[in-house]
């Protein structure tokens, strides 16, 4: 990974490479690195997988309605980026975020509970799963706009700088979503006003049934940042040390000169785009979904870590079976919470 | 008579109209190799082909102004909203080019044109993609309004809405998609502006239009039982608003109860409610009352989504309150 | 008291709120170098400086919804909309991100921040430059809607509006700025949602906002020649509407005519009248008029212009046919 | 001028070089070209002039109203560009468009008569200033909103490739409107598409009272194309001929080969915003308008061609009381013309 400040500046695009260079890439980044973190970034990742198929299966069951967009496949993109974050720093999402109020650290049980519509949510069963809040954690949703969060995010890093607040804003959001004008108005507001916001790209590849190459006529996106003159990066996002480290640079940039920064993180989707969306079939074939999951993420990471001696089989056996644990309580505090009542429809539509 | 989904309605009347006539191009998100999010536009890309059947990135307001400098152009574009909750992305081109070209060229420019998608709230799909903006729409001089209620009005008011020469704001209620009817066979076409009487009736008249037909008619059902006879009116294009037929069902029922999904204040229903009290006001036994969505953003749980839509139960309380029956 | 303009009025509304909370701000286009297209701004940046007085590139979604996250962020922002016209290209973000935040983050995050500048026609700018959208704003729950008459309640409105928790909307009438009028010294404030009697009456109840009071208090004027004696009403905030105070107008005159700039289909005025006839139903002894904006999108020829708005003589035409005296 | 059609292809920016580098290049691009249309640039250029100052005198006596652009230093930009056209061609312009509208060679009485809202105006008298139409000769407005033509520019040429009709769309706007997401939406539509239309910046140097270089991160506005990768160009704004080789450069790519070009015109307002904005006062100085005033693109190319024999000063005279007599029957014209009715006021909101 690296980064250009200048228009001109060359773009390091992570190697196609093999799967052994991939995984020696990530061995050489996790060499460097405290194992603490290393093993934390497991555990977030497979706390998102495993919240994500739970949910799945609660929506089969009914459990969980409107829309909801998985994020499995993805794990290493939030994880990766948010565990660069400090405890002020702020996050924002597109809609298909609770991958990233996992990493953020909110409580699984809050979040389930959201997803059932109960009062116990974060957002009291009013936002659902595309509006997952947490104020206390500088977790400010959850966007069902394509590319709505962009401009609050700009607004987010512009109330830190004014405020001379140590805050970095993370703005999450999909390739499709580089195609509409709030990307182009606020990344040259951000640029123009110096702001600490940075612009992640998750590329999966599609916008629901749609190729990227069919909706935007650049391939490398990341060089969109070039009418900006704003300093961007390439990250593997099926890669989460490659997106820590990219980041980490980035929130520096934030940080100490208060610089925007356009990430594009090249990642997955593993499931349909949204439950009522089959995993393959229109717009993939199974082969393409099976070959892309061979780079599943977790997999990947959870080598490196074994062939560098941090983990064993037993140390992921017990992790994972911790993991369901927390996931299944969070099911059941779901489960057993209240809905809202009549009286909840009309409260939180004014502030007093 | 054929019985097809209220989608499949759709889909005949845009392709009836494509194989008509040449100029006739759909595009929005999804619609092509995708077949539309909600499957309206299944087959067109397969019979039409990529020059006729575009799928386009997200960005509502630029396709929709491409849209309208198409018909400007000559051609006659079908824009596909995925959810009219979008289109307020695009409201500026609907508005300041769309609805006004033809005024401030004075005359020479015409956009014929039609914005269609789903409206309305679906299934738990929470605040931002839920809500029933047709009051919006209404508002504005060079547009037209339509908003069907069965697999036959969608085809016939579709037709006729592509061949309209101005622009048309076409809203589908996205939990009709499904609903099954009967729908004639052969081309035919319903005019825009004409009011249909769902179901006949002299004690009450019940306005609605989209998927609130279908509410009012149930009430009307049960209505009956306690031998009150309700008129269902709905007026299937809002804009221009066939008010005559309107003031005709007060005159006969002197009470009515004006039942829209969207929020309360400045909807639809309070224009219906000036129109009658003006043009009627001597008929009223009652005020008119109308029953409305909740005032407030929609909320994801569903028994709080339940509360905010208009029902059976409350249209009923609102005909017992005009008739004084309670 | 202190005799000064509309525009000098809001401009020291914003002036004192910046001295009194570092965290407001004022952002939009030409607002500060330039001190405002209207010159609403004046001095602000000199002031203030740079850092609370942003000139923005023409990005009304950006930078509206830039404001947005300010206040998410724990700043004030008054965003300035050059004129409410070009406020279309924001409504996404007016609607689906501050009207909806606080309900769809559980009560979590609320956004403060007040949307101004001029809206309604102002000399022979056109189409696309004149057009009084109140209603539309009216309409979604989460916003509240303020449209000043008089640089008094210019002043203590503004200043209500930027203490306010929510996001308001406020419109003030482009040609209005010059107006000269009273204003209290020092600080003070009005409540959002409270009606103003411009001038109390007994005959008839002229409904009138923004620069409309003016038109119905030149009626009223004439009409005390004739012997009819009508009350103005001005509700200032139109959301919250203070309807307490127009049902109390209405048992007392029986009669109403509603007064608005805007689009006559689905305008604030219809609103207005389904809440008379709904809550005043028995006191009515006429059918309530409304007197509107022509339904065409704006001309520009200054002998077409005058025809769109409401002048004094509709409205005293309305009131002779609300009182039978023609 | 020179154009790149790679994202990364160079850019030749128009020398900033003295006045004699710059007469010098004029010449020799008239040398290449038709004694005929190298008059009939200038007689164009100095209609616009002429006209434009009559508005500015109407004005001032109140005969137009509403808001009123003047074009006055920017002639070469629209006269070079739409020269370079052909009549099935189309074009949109932004509300500073009178100049535009002559260029096209539309009648300027009724031009005139519409800024009086006469109903003899072009647009019937209900679309003033702003909103200039004539159907017959493609152009196609005359457009209040910023950025709002750029999208209607592509479905022009949208509607011209899928009709098998050999026309280009031209799409002026301003510097200020390169910042607005309509822009960036519809060049990326264009691009994707295909689609045989030209985007004109106007960069003037202001939007209203703002510098583009408050407004935009970047300087040479003509890189935003990379973004798409679409072909751009620069042009010299006060070089009539600089402007039409660079449009005649593009017209042949959107004709031949369906493709759009970005091209940035540097030219530069020597009257205020609109006629309620002082020339200069705020954002510029006397001293800073009157230089530029030497950069009169008008003055140069009169040089130009007296200097290769092509005229001399009777020529000019001659010309110069022509054109004043036509402005002046324009003037005539519109104010003889009797207003809209009252029955005009209704029509034009609906087509049967
Ligand atoms: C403005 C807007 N238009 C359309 C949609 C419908 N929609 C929701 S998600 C989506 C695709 C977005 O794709 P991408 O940005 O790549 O994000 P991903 O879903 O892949 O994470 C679309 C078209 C929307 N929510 N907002
Ligand atoms: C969307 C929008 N915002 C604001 C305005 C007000 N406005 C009119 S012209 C203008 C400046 C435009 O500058 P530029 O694009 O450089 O064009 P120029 O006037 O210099 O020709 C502004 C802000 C508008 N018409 N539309
Ligand atoms: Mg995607
Ligand atoms: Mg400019």
């Amino acid at each position: 990974m690296k980064s250009g400040n200048s228009s001109r500046g060359a773009v390091h695009v992570p190697e196609a490479g093999g799967a052994e260079a991939q995984l020696a890439e990530q061995q050489e980044r996790a060499r460097q690195k405290d194992p603490q973190l290393l093993k934390d970034l497991l555990e977030k990742m497979l706390l998102v997988r495993r919240f994500e198929e739970k949910c799945a299966e609660m929506y089969t069951l009914g459990k969980i309605g409107g829309f909801c967009h998985l994020y499995i496949g993805q794990e290493a993109v939030a994880v990766g980026a948010i565990t660069a974050l400090e405890p002020q720093d702020a996050v924002l999402c597109s809609y298909r975020e609770h991958g990233h109020a996992l990493a953020r650290s909110m409580d699984p049980g809050p979040v389930m509970a959201e997803l059932f519509g109960k009062s116990t949510g974060c957002s009291k069963g009013k936002g659902g799963s595309m509006h997952i809040f947490d104020q206390s954690l500088g977790f400010l949703g959850g966007h069902g706009i394509v590319g709505g969060q962009i401009p609050l995010a700009a607004g987010v890093a512009f109330a830190a700088k004014y405020l001379n607040q140590p805050r970095v804003t993370l703005c999450f959001f999909g390739e499709a979503a580089v195609n509409i004008g709030s990307f182009h108005e606020s990344l040259n507001l951000a640029q123009l006003w110096k702001l600490p916001v940075i612009f992640i790209i998750e590329n999966n590849e599609f916008g629901m049934g749609t190729p990227i190459l069919k909706t935007s006529s650049i391939r490398n996106l990341s060089e969109k940042a070039g009418s900006y003159e704003m300093a961007r990066a390439v990250v593997d996002g099926m890669d989460v040390l490659s997106v820590y480290d990219g980041l980490s640079e980035a929130v520096e940039r934030a940080r100490k000169e208060n610089l925007p920064t356009l990430i594009e993180a090249r990642t997955y989707r593993f499931m349909g785009h949204s439950m009522s969306d089959p995993a393959h079939g229109t717009y993939r074939t199974k082969e393409e979904l099976a070959e892309h999951r061979q780079r599943d993420p977790i997999k990947r990471y959870t080598s490196t870590l074994e062939s560098l001696g941090i983990i064993n089989q037993e140390y992921i056996d017990d992790l994972d079976s911790k993991i369901r644990e927390v996931v299944g309580q969070a099911v059941t505090f779901a489960d057993e919470s209240p809905d809202p009542t009549a009286e909840d429809l009309t409260t939180n539509v004014y502030l007093p | 008579m054929a019985v097809i989904a209220f989608r499949e309605a759709l889909n005949q009347a845009m392709r009836e109209e494509m194989q008509r006539d040449e100029t006739v191009f759909l595009m929005g998100e999804e619609v092509g190799a995708y077949n539309g999010a909600y499957k309206v536009s299944k087959g067109l890309l397969d019979e039409f082909g990529p020059k006729r059947v575009l799928d386009t990135p997200i960005t509502e307001l630029g396709f929709t102004g491409l849209g309208v400098g198409a018909a400007m152009g000559g051609l006659r574009p079908i824009v596909e909203m995925m959810t009219f909750n979008f289109s307020l992305l695009a409201l500026d081109q609907m508005v300041n080019s769309a609805a006004k070209m033809l005024y401030m060229s004075g005359g020479q420019i015409g956009v014929p044109m039609v914005v269609r998608g789903p409206g309305g709230a679906g299934h738990q799909l929470g605040a931002q993609h839920s809500q029933a903006l047709e009051a919006w729409f209404c508002h504005v001089p060079g547009l037209k309004v339509v908003t069907p209620s069965t697999p036959a009005d969608a085809k016939g008011l579709l037709k006729s809405s592509i061949r309209d020469n101005n622009t048309v704001v076409f809203i589908e209620s996205e939990v009709l998609y499904g609903l099954k009817g009967e729908v004639p066979e052969g081309e035919y076409t319903i005019p825009l502006g004409v009011a249909d009487i769902k179901r006949p009736g002299k004690d009450v008249t019940l306005i609605a239009h989209a998927k609130m037909v279908h509410v009012a008619l149930q009430a009307a059902e049960e209505l009956e039982k306690e031998g009150i006879d309700a008129e269902v009116l709905d007026p299937r294009t809002l804009r221009p608003l066939d008010t005559e037929s309107i003031i005709q069902s007060i005159q006969k029922t002197n009470r009515a109860v004006v039942v829209e999904e969207g929020w309360p204040f400045c909807g639809i229903g309070a224009q219906v409610v000036d129109t009658i009290q003006h043009q009627a006001f001597d008929y009223l036994d009652a005020p008119i009352l109308r029953v409305t969505g909740v005032d407030v953003p929609m909320p994801y749980a569903k028994p709080l989504e339940r509360l905010c839509a208009p029902d059976k139960a409350r249209v009923i309380d609102a005909v017992h309150r005009v008739t004084y029956k309670n």
